[in-house]
């Protein structure tokens, strides 16, 4: 069922909230303001409240989520988001601060975020963290704004590049780039991890870093980690990890004892909190003893004054990048993943590793006969690279396809066509918090299509059947761009 | 409590269909050197009530502005939330879902950002806008990115009363990529002495920091123009409910803080960066955009649109590293700004205007208290000048359960003892003049006090 | 999409909720229980948090509300709950509250009870009211005890019948009964009123009450209103107004002013509270002076000690019939009826009524060429009885159909034969909450449908199409009765 | 506010539509004589914040359990309620739809009914569940209402050990009824000379309300069965975690106050009333029962069956006048049982059950308190003997934030100066020995006081 736009709703004269009343001198806007510079035309819908509820009620009706089903969305770790930690994250003791307040009105804020600095410190294996990033990549552009620094400082102004694997996310590049750095991209070895004679070619005295997601994109753990490192070191580079895919090393291994200098976390992704239909999302970045002067202002610390302990934000780092965000970062998201860890504790958290990489083992094992494996290592991590390249050469079947017709099966696909490298990429990570019973349906689903694919191709291809509007035309939409409802805006003066 | 839901039963099921014994098995590629011998050093595991029950001592350890009175703005502000918004907001289908890479199972979601940017656009009259940003200042910063690649110049011309902690994030951005960031006083010398064919942008704020509104931004934006430069505003979007848009007065790009659209303080995060430009700039945009398109069937239907800008399909070419944005929050400011719409926008400005006037008046008829900007039009905050330092008044007025305002010491040395006051439509008459009393009987008592 | 049971999702060795930690001593149960006592088996479900969010999200994806759509069932009063007052309702200060807490910590509960008290009876035009009921029909039950009370106290043993036109509401019937009154039922004029002749007739010295709905239940104000209590009390009975549809009427006119002695309310209906598939509701009863001995204990009174005022439970009325509700019925959803009152005010309160019966009459205006309406008065009130006698003649279309047709087309059906008098009846309430455009739609879905039961009256009364199940068989329903899920017992023991 | 969203323009066209000028036209029929001259004498109207505000401040008259350290029990209890139960009730497609008449656009709630009364089955071992009661007290006058029809008998026989409360209901319902409410000390001679062949049935509570457990309640039931009448159990469903069910015993009716299950304590109201008993009495049962059956294509699905019971069908013969009933509550508690299941259910009876000995040994190792009962078994409330008033102690008691337990004074004078402890599972060790200090220092100096 089509639900309109809500400007197709409007009706002039509606309003849709119970506003303050005016209970102050009624001042005509003139006496306050230039008189050029109030607006006449204010273009927003009228409508009443029950619109707006019924509006939203029945486009989230139409929105797909993990409360909704099986979302093996890879490299997106959409596990459960507990529903406790909306409860605590609208306690008007965390919800209604302002970030101005002085310190001791919010020693409980500070604390947790101390607090919770010092969890990821201890999980990542560094030595300091922040969690000044607003998201993932947010972290990664701060990771590179430390490691220019790093380098200034020390006089080496040559280093201008960043080494990336061609598996890597995007955001690796592109945040290099953001720094001005220049990229300079390594190709996967047959194994799909990083080749060391690749790494070696580009390694020089320009490298400023390499970026390593670890376990890397097609699931697999970087098993020569350590010689990676050592050997970017030994040219006087850094290493970061991009810690996209920390749900696979929770109590497991850890970056710092890897000899990574830096990494960023998804909290969003990791401590689960809820991705909100592409975020808010949280990042932080631990690092090791020799980055720490350089972490973003502010650092929140803990002083002890006699018997009390008093947390402060501290400015005074004149070593600091300087500061990344308007205020914090994303506190209120930290919360949740302060709450997650808080619940788990640390066998919990290496169970969530341990049952991750036991659900996409599973999936892989049982759908390994009827897709092909991205890279054959003899198992993989948290998430499983399939290939359609088969159903392609076979049918014409196409990832694309096949994960539009799984919609029809009830699920939300996995991604597709990443990594970059792998053919008809099926990237799927089912996460630790769904049961064998909901894999098993997934897998069988997998089978009926693979099935279809070759029986009666057309069906996949014409996928999906159910959803409320069948494929959609994308070229359609960057070629006739329609990114705002422009009746709205003919009405104008009107 | 780790919520994995499988029982060692099903995991031995599962190991014996994957040929392994032992889960360990799985992780074999992990190294023996760089594996943890140990369990983590955290606490935990919590029960959900103790968990509640910890959580509420932490809250409790904090004051919060509904306990208090609060006069804080300076970026982040406490506007009215109508109820429904986190009912809605918090529907698992919106807040459970991600990035709406499938569209045919997004199509909520889509929807929502078509009509949040067609709102932005509504709002700032500019013609196209991103889903969103991290928050005000990012938005700045990546505006201002955007502006050097669509000039190819390096310098970034900033002024003072702009916010300053998007100066510092904008500082940040520019400094490490290897930009130039200069700062200038807020008038037509100091700026056109600035100006020169490196000047990719001048980033202006209306109302500014301090919350005046600049009468003169037009010409000010016309002196850039002239110098093959385009000018970034940062805008407050409950002050366009009265103000004229961005666009009227000649910026190329708006860009500021959603947050007050219906979205909770929140101790400064998540916020909300929303991003809007002409459209002559489209193909610069940073940050996802949603595009109206047909399926095959012919029925309308929203999908992720120009996205060979972003990261995930240009990489080191791509017009910003963004990836995830902040979605459910352009979902709150959407419902806010539906709900309200064209006359409760209207609505909720002029209240905002007229309370800040009300404020203004009561408290610079206080005695020795003065208006160091007398006569300059305001929004909703506005300056007060203390005799004695501001913060110390503040210390004294949180005694007595009012959050005066920003003293302004840290930020603009050479104003002395002024004070930033930001009054919003949730304060009552009642509640300002409670104010007034209880600041002159501060201002009163510490002056006695210092002479 | 269907959606299996709980109980076959479940799997041994599962928990959904994180549980208090044990801190006290181990005692074996046998130490604290006979054994003969304990249970051996628990026959629940074993799930994971994560498949009970996901149930119950689907589940309720599988059920209409006036949050996804218009929903004009006739008598309900499907108006807009109000979001707010969820948010009221789960404030701890109210939410948290222990019914024998000390009277001194509840004083703002009392109050607001206290204070909705005198709001009914000030809306009612009575002298005074009790919120104890927790529904409509619990209300109705206690006016029956009221009136017997009322009656045996002045000696009236004789009086053992309750008059009820044949157009009432069930519940009237079964209420009257329940507190051992014979019903005796009189036939509504021509007009769908209640005809005099008809009431004279039963009147006598054995009427113990009559009990009235008004506006009645085709929408149609009791213009006699005032001569019918006059009847009544002229043989010693008592006038009993059912209050369920009391939104005609707020602000216009009141039922103690028409000579009524008894009323109840339905909060959830008059006041917007949600009614939750079902419950709960929320119900008061307002009586007149020669009454209030009668009200059920306790009974919130005010009084003032030197400045202060103190709110308290009186359980000193040795008149009253006793207690009707373990406490002081349903707090919480007088909570919401008190914040609706304060919302709306007296000028809201009687738009209310008027834009109810606007609703209605645009509804029947552009309705009754196309249906037959039961009763040709020339307006109605808050709500519209059409009949599809015409189309059940015609083509052999029920109002069932119909309404089973309206879902195809986003609606929820009105309610259906009722009231029994109106063959083939649909009782369609708009509310005063709904806009034009709605109303718009809906007249022209019924159009639509008298159309197609001229045309294709097949396609009618296949309907509906587009539900996850197409009409139920409620023969097999009765005859195979399947209450619980049977293989959950089955396995007991084993 | 008033909630309509049609404009002035709005209703004209629809006046112009139906043909007449002005709103008034159409409540014609309404006399002049009966309609209401003026405003009706309330307060209001009232923006959102104010209401919000209002509200805070009555909500902060009052103490709650969670402000303060309670052992009120006796039918309302503190249990544990898992956070997923409000999202998930408050899903607007629940909350805000109605009775399912209409069942292939409600099978959400219809499936949820039909798991709720399988659940209430399983609890209570029970044959047939209802779809809910309004509450504990009228759920047990709704069954011993159903006996007097079953058996066509006319008095009721009631064990004085049952809840004050419930007793109090039963005996309004059977007065005004004009049946016989009988009250009888809890022992099997006063029990066996109450019965008789009037006797329609026997009322019972188990864990009774000083929280004892009836070894003997199969015993006791066997008589009543002897003498041709029924035994209605009213229970504790946390209590059926561990307790053996009334069906073991050989209850015919069980019923019971559901709150514990996941629901608010609410100052009492809403609250559930379950209703189960054994199948030959099925069309005897009031209330809503939903049932599994197939559609037109063979798919299982659920609607509401044996409807000729009720009073919207059947009208003054129906089984219960009962309509609107508790169904939201239903899908709490049923969210309830299925989260916390077979292990969770156990679990928490188990914590309540030791948690509850642990505070007996505790305050009754406390010098001048004493056990009453010693020796009889319990589940989670308790009594103990007081030096000294109850009432008074608990005062002394809430001045240092915690609420005692319920005085029996009232209820029981015969008990002296005898209060009744609630321990649930969310009562912490310290919790528990906080309250013992904290009794013992109150005892002593008011008896050092009183001496």
């Amino acid at each position: 069922s089509h639900e309109p736009l809500i400007f197709e709703l409007s009706r002039p004269g509606k309003i849709g909230a119970n506003l303050p009343e005016e209970d102050v001198p009624h001042y005509e806007l003139q006496e306050m303001l230039p008189a050029h510079l109030i607006r006449d035309d204010l273009p927003l819908p009228e409508v009443s409240e029950l619109d707006v509820v019924r509006h939203f009620t029945r486009l989230s009706q139409r929105n797909y989520g993990i409360d909704v089903g099986f979302y093996p969305l890879g490299s997106c770790t959409m596990k459960y988001n507990p529903k406790v930690h909306e409860k605590i994250a609208s306690m008007p003791g965390f919800a209604l601060l302002h970030p101005l307040q002085p310190e001791k009105t919010v020693q409980g804020a500070l604390s947790i975020i101390w607090r919770l600095q010092n969890f990821l410190t201890e999980i990542s294996g560094m030595d300091a963290t922040t969690l000044q990033p607003a998201a993932g990549a947010h972290g990664e552009l701060l990771a590179m704004m430390m490691t220019r620094a790093y380098h200034l400082e020390r006089g080496d102004y040559q280093r201008n590049e960043i080494v990336i694997p061609d598996s890597a996310h995007g955001t690796n590049p592109a945040s290099a780039a953001r720094c001005g750095f220049t990229v300079r991209s390594i190709p996967s070895g047959s194994d799909g991890c990083v080749a060391l004679e690749e790494l070696k070619k580009v390694l020089s005295e320009r490298t400023a870093a390499l970026m390593l997601t670890n376990p890397n994109t097609l699931g697999l753990f970087e098993t020569e980690v350590v010689e990676i490192c050592a050997l970017v070191h030994e040219v006087g580079g850094l290493v970061y990890c991009d810690g996209a895919n920390m749900n696979a090393l929770l109590g497991i291994a850890r970056p710092g004892d890897m000899g990574f200098d830096i990494m960023h976390f998804n909290l969003h992704k990791t401590f689960s909190t809820p991705h909100g239909g592409g975020g808010p999302g949280g990042g932080a970045v631990s690092v090791k003893k020799h980055l720490d002067p350089f972490l973003p202002v502010p650092v929140v610390e803990r002083q002890t004054e006699g018997e009390r302990e008093i947390y402060r934000l501290n400015y005074e780092r004149p070593r600091s990048i300087g500061r990344i965000h308007s205020f914090y970062g994303a506190f209120l998201v930290a919360l949740r993943a302060y709450a997650y860890i808080l619940t788990l504790g640390p066998k919990g958290l290496r169970e969530v590793a341990e049952n991750a990489i036991l659900n996409a083992n599973y999936v892989r094992a049982l759908l390994k006969e009827h897709y092909d494996v991205a890279y054959n290592s003899p198992v993989c991590m948290h998430e499983v690279v399939l290939s359609a390249k088969r159903q392609k050469q076979e049918s014409g079947v196409r990832a694309l396809d096949i994960s539009k017709r799984l919609m029809d099966y009830g699920f939300h696909p996995p991604t597709n066509y990443f990594p970059l490298i792998v053919p008809e990429a099926l990237m799927i990570e089912p996460t630790e918090t769904e049961s064998k019973q909901t894999l098993d349906r997934f897998i069988a689903a997998m089978i009926q299509i693979a099935e279809e694919a070759k029986e009666n191709p057309e069906l996949v291809k014409s996928a999906p059947h159910g959803t409320p509007v069948s494929r959609l035309d994308e070229a359609k939409a960057v070629k006739q761009l329609d990114v705002r409802y422009e009746p709205l805006f003919a009405k104008k003066g009107t | 409590m780790s919520y994995i839901s499988n029982t060692d039963n099903e995991r031995k099921e599962m190991l014996a269909a994957i040929g392994v014994d032992r889960i360990e098995d799985l992780f074999a590629p992990v190294p023996e050197a760089v594996r943890l011998k140990r369990l983590l050093n955290l606490p935990g595991p919590s029960d959900e009530l103790a968990l509640l029950r910890h959580c509420e001592k932490m809250a409790a350890l904090n004051k919060d502005i509904s306990s208090s009175l609060s006069f804080l703005g300076a970026g982040i502000y406490d506007h009215f939330r109508p109820a429904i918004i986190e009912v809605l907001v918090e529907r698992g289908e919106f807040l459970t879902s991600y990035t709406p890479y499938q569209p045919e199972m997004s199509q909520g979601m889509l929807q929502v950002l078509y009509e949040y940017q067609t709102l932005i656009c509504a709002l700032t009259g500019m013609d196209i806008a991103n889903a969103s940003m991290y928050d005000g200042a990012t938005a700045l910063a990546e505006a201002a990115m955007m502006t050097t690649d669509i000039t190819n110049r390096d310098e970034v011309v900033v002024l003072s009363t702009v916010h300053p902690h998007y100066r510092q994030v904008l500082q940040t951005y520019l400094h490490w990529a290897q930009f130039v960031y200069k700062e200038v006083a807020p008038n037509l010398e100091a700026i056109s002495a600035a100006l020169s064919e490196r000047t990719a942008c001048v980033v202006l704020q209306q109302p500014d920091f301090l919350g005046y509104v600049a009468s003169d931004i037009a010409n000010t934006i016309e002196i850039v123009h002239a110098v093959g430069a385009l000018a970034v505003t940062i805008v407050d979007p409950i002050s366009l409910g009265i103000l004229c848009t961005p666009a009227d007065v000649g910026a190329d790009i708006a860009v500021g803080e959603g947050q007050g659209l219906g979205i909770s303080p929140g101790y400064g995060g998540p916020l909300l960066g929303f991003f809007a430009c002409r459209k002559e700039y489209t193909r610069y945009l940073p940050g996802r955009i949603v595009g109206a398109t047909t399926d095959q069937l012919g029925r309308r239907g929203y999908t992720m649109t120009l996205r060979t800008r972003e990261q995930d399909i240009r990489r080191e070419k791509a017009t910003s590293n963004i990836c995830t944005n902040q979605t459910l929050l352009a979902l709150a400011a959407t419902i806010y700004l539906c709900a309200l719409g064209k006359n409760g926008l209207r609505k909720v400005a002029e209240l905002v205007i007229r309370k800040a006037h009300y404020a203004r008046e009561a408290l610079c008829s206080i005695p020795d208290i003065t208006d160091p900007f007398p006569g300059r039009p305001f929004f909703k905050e506005f300056v007060i000048q203390l005799p004695i330092p501001a913060q110390d008044v503040c210390d004294k007025l949180l005694e007595k359960g009012i959050m005066g305002g920003l003293p302004l010491q840290p930020y603009y040395p050479e104003l002395g003892n002024a004070l930033l006051v930001c009054v919003t439509e949730t304060k009552t008459r009642e509640q300002i003049d409670r104010y007034a009393e209880t600041l002159q009987s501060v201002v009163t008592e510490m002056t006695a006090y210092a002479k």
